[in-house]
């Protein structure tokens, strides 16, 4: 090897070794292909970051509650799972916002369901995925619903996409609430029909430990947006990165210490 | 960052969402074993007829009910069964899952207690003109419950957590409202810690009640086993 | 046999097989109202097969047995009807484990015959003190010594006011001091005219009590006559060697 | 769109992703079974020593890992031990969490497989001037083993799906593949359908192995028992 | 005591409490190589205590016993070196049922005294033959009489060739036509010159075979005597009661 790598052994928790988290259970942003290789926009990112840095990084498939656990056990670096940002968690990690997510609103290819706005969600059943930001945001927004004294919204959670998919295709539930990105991948299967999508807009993020780790993971991102690495690997997922006015940068304050 | 927040722990014990669960998990439990123990105790007594035509179908049952995970059993019932015209409700679906799952291992766990009442106490009975139903009720039933409790604990124990599969399809008990708070603030010990809490004190519960089983089904049969059966190898 | 009344129980031609395994073949055994009978053999022989077919706790495969006139057919009501006028004392008592002496008197009256809870407690409690373990009564089996535990057996069949009692090896069970109270128990019952069936060794008993010996071998009956004459000459030569065997 | 695609089971059937979390699954089976069964015995030998000293730590033992979620002892294992500098490998966490786990049910197992062992058999093998070791190996355990089959059984059946449990800790599974290898398709059922295969076989295999047990460790008592106990209620 | 050797047992003040209940209170008895002793009594005399505690079964708790010249002092050398010299024969016969016969009889040669499997199995077989139930030998406990079961349970015992034998009322759990078979053994054994101490109600044997009967009462010898002595006069009323009782 020619280079020489960009962050240093103390920063890490494995020497010469970048170890990222994942929960492959997300197309396309992150899952795996039938021989089980790790597929998806945040495993290519992955990847190039990698090479940039001049580091191996390794994705290390685990369940998000074992997550933050791991990290403060010492066992990984970060957070590499699609995670949304929101102001507690840039408290607890060094948070890099990179792409932007919305939500949408799925029904049955069949369905002659049509929706104006997210008013329509109220009084029906959605199913959504656990721990997901569709979760938080639908929950908020039936609890403010429900505050004003409108009816709020059934809100069943599965633990992955496909079992989301699985109780709408079963007629369990009225609609799925999907992120963006797995919602119009279902549609080119057509397996559903959107009816409402741009929902709740917020920015996926990356999590690290350390903040020189974070720093560095900065500049690889804002070297793929000089050289449009960057745009085409959305392009590809048909996924949205982050607005041209939007820094990549470490967003909020990072843990307190 | 501390590593173990007590305060967030004792905030998250007495959370009202997560006390919800307890009442969720207690309620899953509770129907099946009590659902999962009488259907159990059919399929045991089909098995043991020793009669082929329901026999058969009770060993199918057995291997199959309990060769397949729950997870799916559950996934199944609540999303394959809606495409055959059969629509259950989340809770329906849970139950329904849960007591055909859980009466496979009761079935095995019956069957093993009422191998070990002695034949002459069915005799007696006839030789009395008992009914085959009272036979049933108040002779031998009581006699093989005394060697399903400590298995039956193992059961109920493990029942407490395997609710929490029916979370797959949108059932929140203790352990699914855990995963749910842990999201706000990611105190993943704290939660899971209040959690342990709860499980213990269910724990606990039942054993209180075993304790009870034990001595209530065991009252007469001590003052006979104890002086026969004994452990008593450890010493020379 | 010397009673013109139905006899209390008429085996003829009873066949039963255990697989390949003939237990008895050809058994015809006429038993009057009131008779003693003692049924004694080798291991083996049949004796206990003989007396559960009686009862129906074993199925007979071919011949007819009536008990108190009853034909066992097979039907629920003939077996329930037999039943109900027969007692069975078994070898290791049987007793209920888990309940208490009391509540084993009571069971059967209780359930079967539908008397209220004080008037089963009553007959069991008189029974009880008849076989003198009235005070045993709230003990549970457990507890009783072998002596006892058949005592109890017995006052629990007795609560079902047979007409008939059948005994299978009563005394084999017990220490040799607990023996002589369940004989004297036997003995007391034999003396109030009741139709008795006894499978034991006790010679003693046999002598004192019976009006006929039945000796078993291989399935079925090889000799029978009254004690006195069985004992000091028997037909048989499998008889005669059987008693040598057995007094030493 | 059709309810189940055939063509897709048979290829997830063989799909060699899958197959290779059969393989884990059965590793991590077979080692939380021995390990647990060692384990289990010892402490239910510190619990029916009599010993207080002993006995007590059994049973606080036997009532804390019984009473934890399996998930929460992994993440703990996994993620709090290193905090005390304790760090093992994902394959060590999840072995010892299944282990640790697991040995709190078979200690109830094993208890009462040797409750019913009759007291007389020690007495004998010290008669016979046995040693200590030659009774529990060769006379008693070989007769509570016997009793231990069934419910042993019933915990092996549970395990094979518990181990799932450790994709928690990103040990994947069958189970965890299933749930990966169905977010390309959404074929839910179709991927369910092979798993179910694969746990029915693992179950199979296992009651060949039961059955073999039981034959093996009831042999002999068989000629006894199949004539006294019995389940002749059923007929009048 | 005749003899001026060691005595086979020895026994002073032996004392034994299950709880706050003397089972055993001031217990003296020597008994010499070669004799054949004879212990009866009610049930709960404290008989099977008694031999047990010979064996070390049960723990006595005050006063001392000697067998062979060993003295039992809780050390576990002790309890091995007097188990070495005895052998115990119980009422339930307590066979391993998950072993044959013959590895019922070679285990704890094997395991013990580090036997050969050959050599083992070779004096197993010899000592089956010697009580006659040398073809059972592949067969399982189970599949066997009681009467041949005591028999292989004797046998067993003696594969550890024992100095003294002590029997726990050997006959008590068979049914008439065995006892017969297993008395024969053990009167065999006596006529070769081995201690016995046997508990037991059979006084035909007992008047046969036994040099000294010994009659206990509520955990203490009451008296003791040649056996034709004994059984026609008896110096208690103890014994005297409880001779009418067992003889009927
Ligand atoms: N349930 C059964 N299945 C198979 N064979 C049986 C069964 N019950 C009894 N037998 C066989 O039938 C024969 C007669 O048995 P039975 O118990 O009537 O003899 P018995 O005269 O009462 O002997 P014992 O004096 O030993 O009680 C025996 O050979 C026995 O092995
Ligand atoms: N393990 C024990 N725990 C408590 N009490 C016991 C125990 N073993 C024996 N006993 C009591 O000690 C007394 C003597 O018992 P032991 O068995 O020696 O009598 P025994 O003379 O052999 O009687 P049996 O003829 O009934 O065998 C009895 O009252 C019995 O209840
Ligand atoms: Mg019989
Ligand atoms: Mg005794």
């Amino acid at each position: 090897q020619t280079c020489t790598p960009a962050i240093s052994d103390d920063h890490l928790v494995e020497p010469g070794k970048l170890m990222l988290s994942i929960n492959p259970t997300n197309p396309p942003q992150q899952y795996v292909d039938d021989k089980g290789q790790l597929q998806g926009l945040n495993v290519e990112l992955a990847a190039e970051v990698a090479e940039r840095l001049c580091i191996q990084i390794e994705l290390v498939r685990m369940d998000f509650p074992a997550m933050i656990p791991a990290m403060n056990a010492g066992r990984i670096d970060g957070l590499n799972t699609g995670m949304f940002w929101n102001e507690e968690r840039s408290k607890l990690m060094y948070t890099v916002p990179y792409s932007q997510q919305s939500i949408s609103v799925a029904v049955l290819p069949d369905s002659d369901v049509q929706m104006a706005g997210d008013q329509d969600l109220l009084g029906k059943s959605s199913a959504v995925e656990v721990n997901s930001y569709q979760m938080a945001w639908l929950n908020k927004f039936s609890e403010t619903a429900a505050a004003e004294g409108k009816s709020a919204i059934d809100v069943r959670s599965f633990p992955t996409a496909s079992n989301v998919v699985a109780a709408l295709r079963a007629r369990q539930v009225d609609n799925a609430v999907l992120v963006d990105s797995v919602a119009r991948d279902l549609v080119g299967r057509g397996q559903v029909k959107e009816v409402l999508s741009g929902l709740g807009k917020t920015r996926a993020t990356l999590a690290f430990r350390d903040k020189a780790v974070a720093d560095a993971i900065v500049t690889a991102l804002n070297e793929m947006r000089e050289d449009g690495s960057y745009d085409a690997l959305f392009e590809k997922f048909s996924l949205t990165p982050l607005a041209q006015d939007e820094p990549l940068e470490i967003a909020g304050p990072g843990p307190a210490n | 960052m501390t590593i173990f927040n007590f305060d967030a722990f004792v905030n998250y014990l007495f959370n009202s969402f997560l006390l919800g669960g307890v009442g969720v998990t207690i309620g899953l439990t509770v129907a099946a074993v009590i659902g999962g123990l009488c259907l159990g105790m059919i399929i045991a007594l089909m098995r043991m007829s020793g009669k082929p035509l329901l026999a058969f179908p009770a060993r199918f049952y057995i291997w199959f009910f309990r060769g397949t995970p729950l997870l799916i059993q559950l996934v199944v019932i609540y999303a394959g069964l809606p495409l055959f015209g059969v629509k259950l409700s989340v809770l329906q679906s849970a139950l329904l899952g849960l007591i055909l799952n859980e009466a496979s291992y009761m079935a095995e766990i019956v069957r093993t207690g009422f191998l070990a009442v002695p034949k002459g106490q069915t005799e007696a009975g006839w030789s009395l003109n008992l009914s085959r139903r009272t036979i049933f009720w108040r002779v031998t039933l009581p006699q093989a419950f005394r060697l399903m409790v400590p298995p039956l604990g193992n059961s109920i124990n493990g029942l407490l957590k395997a609710t929490s599969l029916a979370s797959v399809i949108s059932v929140e008990e203790i352990m699914r409202r855990s995963d749910l708070l842990m999201q706000e603030q990611f105190q993943v010990l704290e939660v899971y810690a209040a959690a342990t809490i709860y499980y213990l004190i269910l724990t606990s519960l039942w054993d209180l009640v075993q304790a009870r089983l034990e001595r209530r089904f065991g009252r007469s049969v001590n003052a006979t086993t104890a002086s026969t059966t004994s452990l008593s190898f450890l010493r020379r | 046999m010397t009673n013109s009344t139905v006899p209390a129980v008429k085996l003829a031609g009873v066949m039963k097989r255990f697989g390949n395994f003939a237990a008895l073949s050809d058994v015809n055994l006429d038993i009057a109202a009131g008779e003693k009978v003692v049924i004694c053999g080798p291991s083996g022989s049949g004796k206990s097969t003989l007396i559960r077919c009686i009862n129906h706790i074993e199925q007979h495969d071919g011949g007819e047995i009536s008990v108190n006139g009853i034909r066992l057919d097979r039907s629920a009501a003939s077996v329930a009807k037999v039943r109900s006028v027969t007692g069975m004392v078994f070898q290791n008592f049987n007793l209920f484990p888990h309940m208490t002496v009391l509540e084993n008197c009571t069971l059967a009256p209780r359930s079967t015959l539908k008397l209220s809870r004080a008037k089963a407690e009553a007959q069991a409690m008189e029974l009880l003190s008849k076989v003198r373990i009235g005070d045993q009564a709230r003990k549970y089996p457990g507890q009783l010594s072998g002596g006892q535990q058949q005592r109890a057996a017995i006052a629990r069949s007795l609560c079902m006011q047979p007409k008939i009692m059948l005994f299978d090896e009563p005394t084999s069970a017990l220490d040799p001091e607990m023996v002589k109270e369940v004989l004297e128990t036997m003995k007391a019952l034999a003396g109030e005219g009741m139709t008795m069936i006894c499978v034991t060794h006790e010679m003693g008993f046999a002598r004192e009590v019976a009006d006929r010996v039945v000796f078993m071998d291989r399935g079925s009956i090889m000799e029978q006559g009254r004690p006195d004459a069985f004992f000091s000459n028997p037909h048989t030569d499998r008889a005669r060697q059987f008693l040598s065997q057995i007094i030493h």
